[in-house]
């Protein structure tokens, strides 16, 4: 089967996602990653969402970190800043994923402003969760399109110190290196090339002595993401119109 | 002090003046539209807008000038990508500067959470290593655990001059149920001076188990009956979220005058939100 | 990790061990006894006990040996008087003597709040003009808030290695419901390094509202169906408060010897908590 | 109609509760007060309980401070620690009401030991809420019946720093004097001399030049109040046995 870049990221994602653990999810390609892992092979994972909800199983991917379906899928739906105190400040968190709109060769992340704080070029929206899902959860992936404009020599601005144990990109996966920690190229997805890797990175990448080969997704990784996405795009085709009694 | 029941319009006219810090809480869920749009349509000036996430309600409040500073945590259109509105402030001072106190999500609940427990400040584990401080030294600073000698980030107490939230319900006594993802309601109440409430409707009991979140009635200053009055965002049991109109706001907010034409077309130009909601196409 | 059903005795004996800092909570309602009596039986000893209420499980606890300290803030047999064993290892050191890290309600709520958050203290408006930090300075300091210069109170967090509640339910995948008062029970089990909980039943589908209080089972180290095992506390929907015995342990406490057979014949003379049940003349 | 010391200290206690004032309650005489007051004159008084029950309007009296009653009857059941923080140390409790082994001049209290702190002669329950209670609520209320042994000239222990507005006794009111702050015999219960007052007074008692004299209870007064304690004995005589199914 083919596939798209965006697969093969949701997939490698997914695959890095052990049984019960406890996921602190965002919305987009981390929540597609989180839900294809716990539809395939961590029927246990248990995912937290921002909003509160906490161990939900939501059948459609949700548009936004506080859908309905979230709260009705959940094990418990608590108020927002118990998830930020009780649940990923007191350590609670295995896995927490982050993207960003630029990140630097040490994984740290920016997500506030393009151009001077003070005066920005582009004012992004901000930090959201990010620096404490960095600094809290026991491992954190970042997951990112590589690009020489989002793959930067130097930050505009340090939203979050990053710390990533893996960065998955649409090419392959870096990871830092066990001394230096800088991110280094560890994996490629099929058909990549390290020039082209490298061509899209703003920096010189390091890049692993044995560099090794990430599987295409199989045919039951795709089968499933697509189901997910199809059911998602159903539930939230139709237009809200809200009846009220007379 | 027992909650008033009232029009929305004399709600936000008797309570929310020019100049004062009010938040509009509700985390996607919940969002009170009704009321943003009511104090836009009263022209208020001057305010500081709190919430964690401005969304579309502050996006509008600030496109329209209502706005003179924003405390906020995440300022994007949820699953869409940027408030044009918010963005053109801050870029282009447009209509005219924002001063801009910005915050991480845990550091905005534990603001919340500690105006809501009556302390100056609270504290976390936050913003090492990042920028943040730097660019925001006013509302971060540091304190050391007498106990272990640990530094921490300390923040100020948020304690709005009003919190607005909608609800599921109120009783005729003036209790308030919220049920579903509540965000950092509870907190952003507890943290205000005066609260006031849109519900959808207003029962004789509340549907509400034990251990439900209700505010007591003694706790609200005025409460509005506003069927619809999260819509766009949207109300658990009531309506869903119309995702359509978050995409499509995209393009209404990225021109000025786009985004002027409809707000006058439906806000301004509405008498109030039951008008509004014809005019979008939200009821049947 | 998800939660194991275990029978209550192994659950103890698997994670409570001689020296460990437990916290039995519960405030009034869903006090674990059964959970206490068990830790009596097993013969625990160096146990820092943590509770805001010791109430009469703490002071079977202490006065049968179990205890090397106690964290409290009111110690005392509600609605009757003392608890004579508390009092007795306080004033005589009998059976020995226990240590005493005294707070107020305020102050331990603090305590349990910081631990569940992760935070190595917490910060409250106490204390002041009392004889309480100069009475106990190891755990009562002051921190000035870097933004006003207020000086505040500082508490450290309570970490337990284990929490024991006790619940209305579980269901088969560990998830606890909780209804009623809860008193500090949040908090102190999401301090806790383990938690381990006795309910009343385990069900197919847990009988929770949207927002009710639920421990979810990955939190859980273990989970024990113990019916009426809050007795003679109580335990909302099941069975009420059993006032009768509150005001019978006076007599039977204050005297060391009618003390010590009392416990002897109905808690480490039965083997469980159904034969304990059935020795007080509880059940039917 | 004849009536017990402690049924007109509870009439006098519930006469100062306004309508619609916030009251954080304790077991016992204030119970009974901040009831019957809701129950005659005040039947918008919002009574807070310290277990997390707000807005409770119990039909009988409860035994402790976190009956099922409480709850039952509750506006809303929160997590203690929202009472103490949220509540209480917020500013949202008009009146709060006190008791302790030891009070003196100043309305300072005594709830923690007889005798030395760390080698006490009688090592009495402790703290409990109230030195915040003492702190935060806008007025404290202390009710206890005067004996030389309580009412002492120096305490053996500060538990709270008492501030109250008024001491409630078996004998009388005490008010704390504008200037000074110290407690003053401002109003006598019908029948009592201030030479009681005096004797069962551990310190020089300071009297006022006016004194008042307190109504007897009304009629109604003691009937409502008495209907509500012979409710409270029938409801919690019975012994409590559990049923299990088979």
């Amino acid at each position: 089967m083919t596939y798209t870049p965006d697969e093969m990221m949701t997939v490698a994602a997914a695959r890095r996602l052990k049984e019960g653990a406890v996921c602190f999810v965002g919305i987009g390609l981390p929540s597609a990653a989180c839900n294809l892992a716990r539809l395939t092979h961590a029927p246990g994972l248990v995912l937290i969402y921002e909003s509160g909800t906490v161990g939900t199983r939501p059948t459609v991917l949700p548009l936004s970190i506080g859908d309905g379906e979230l709260a009705a899928t959940a094990r418990t739906v608590v108020p927002l800043p118990e998830i930020f105190t009780h649940y990923l400040q007191a350590g609670r968190v295995d896995v927490g994923f982050l993207g960003a709109a630029q990140i630097d060769r040490m994984g740290d992340l920016n997500s506030t402003v393009i151009g001077p704080y003070d005066a920005p070029k582009v004012r992004l929206p901000g930090s959201g969760g990010a620096p404490e899902i960095a600094r809290h959860a026991r491992e954190v992936l970042i997951v990112m399109k590589q690009s020489t404009r989002s793959f930067v020599e130097r930050l505009d601005f340090r939203t979050t110190a990053g710390r990533p144990g893996a960065v998955i990109t649409d090419l392959g996966v870096l990871e830092p290196d066990a001394g230096t920690r800088e991110l280094t190229l560890r994996a490629m997805f099929e058909g990549v090339t390290v020039e082209a890797v490298r061509a899209a990175c703003g920096w010189p990448l390091r890049v692993a002595d044995r560099l090794t080969t990430i599987a295409p997704p199989t045919t039951t990784e795709l089968e499933v993401l697509r189901a997910l996405h199809d059911r998602t795009a159903k539930a939230h085709a139709h237009r809200v119109v809200l009846t009220f009694p007379s | 002090m027992s909650a008033q029941f009232l029009p929305l319009r004399d709600a936000m006219a008797r309570h929310v003046r020019d100049g004062m810090t009010v938040a509009l809480e509700g985390f996607t869920h919940l969002i009170p539209f009704a009321a943003g749009h009511e104090l836009i349509r009263q022209q208020r000036r001057g305010l500081t807008l709190v919430r964690m996430t401005p969304d579309l309600i502050y996006d509008q409040m600030i496109g329209m000038g209502c706005a003179a500073g924003i405390t906020f945590s995440w300022g994007g259109n949820p699953g869409v990508g940027s408030l044009h509105r918010l963005r053109d402030a801050i870029e282009h001072a447009w209509p005219h500067a924002i001063a801009v106190d910005e915050h991480s999500h845990a550091g905005m609940a534990v603001r919340y959470s500690a105006g809501a427990s009556g302390l100056p400040f609270g504290v976390l584990k936050g913003y090492a290593g990042t920028d943040l401080p730097a660019a925001n030294p006013t509302t971060i600073a540091t304190v050391t655990c007498p106990f272990t000698g640990e530094e921490l980030t300390a923040v100020p107490a948020i304690r709005p001059d009003v919190t607005i939230l909608h609800a599921q319900q109120a009783d005729r006594e003036g209790n308030v149920l919220l049920r579903g993802i509540v965000g950092a309601s509870r907190e952003a109440a507890m943290a205000a001076a005066t609260v006031v409430v849109t519900v959808e409707e207003v029962v004789e009991e509340l549907d509400a188990a034990m251990n439900s979140f209700v505010i007591p009635g003694w706790q609200v200053a005025a409460i509005s009956e506003v069927p619809g009055g999260a819509y766009p965002s949207y109300a658990l049991g009531y309506y869903e979220r119309d995702n359509a109109f978050y995409l499509a706001w995209d393009a209404i907010a990225r021109d000025r005058d786009a985004f002027r034409a409809w707000m006058t077309r439906h806000v301004t130009g509405t008498a109030d939100h039951a008008a509004f909601l014809r005019s979008v196409g939200a009821v049947a």
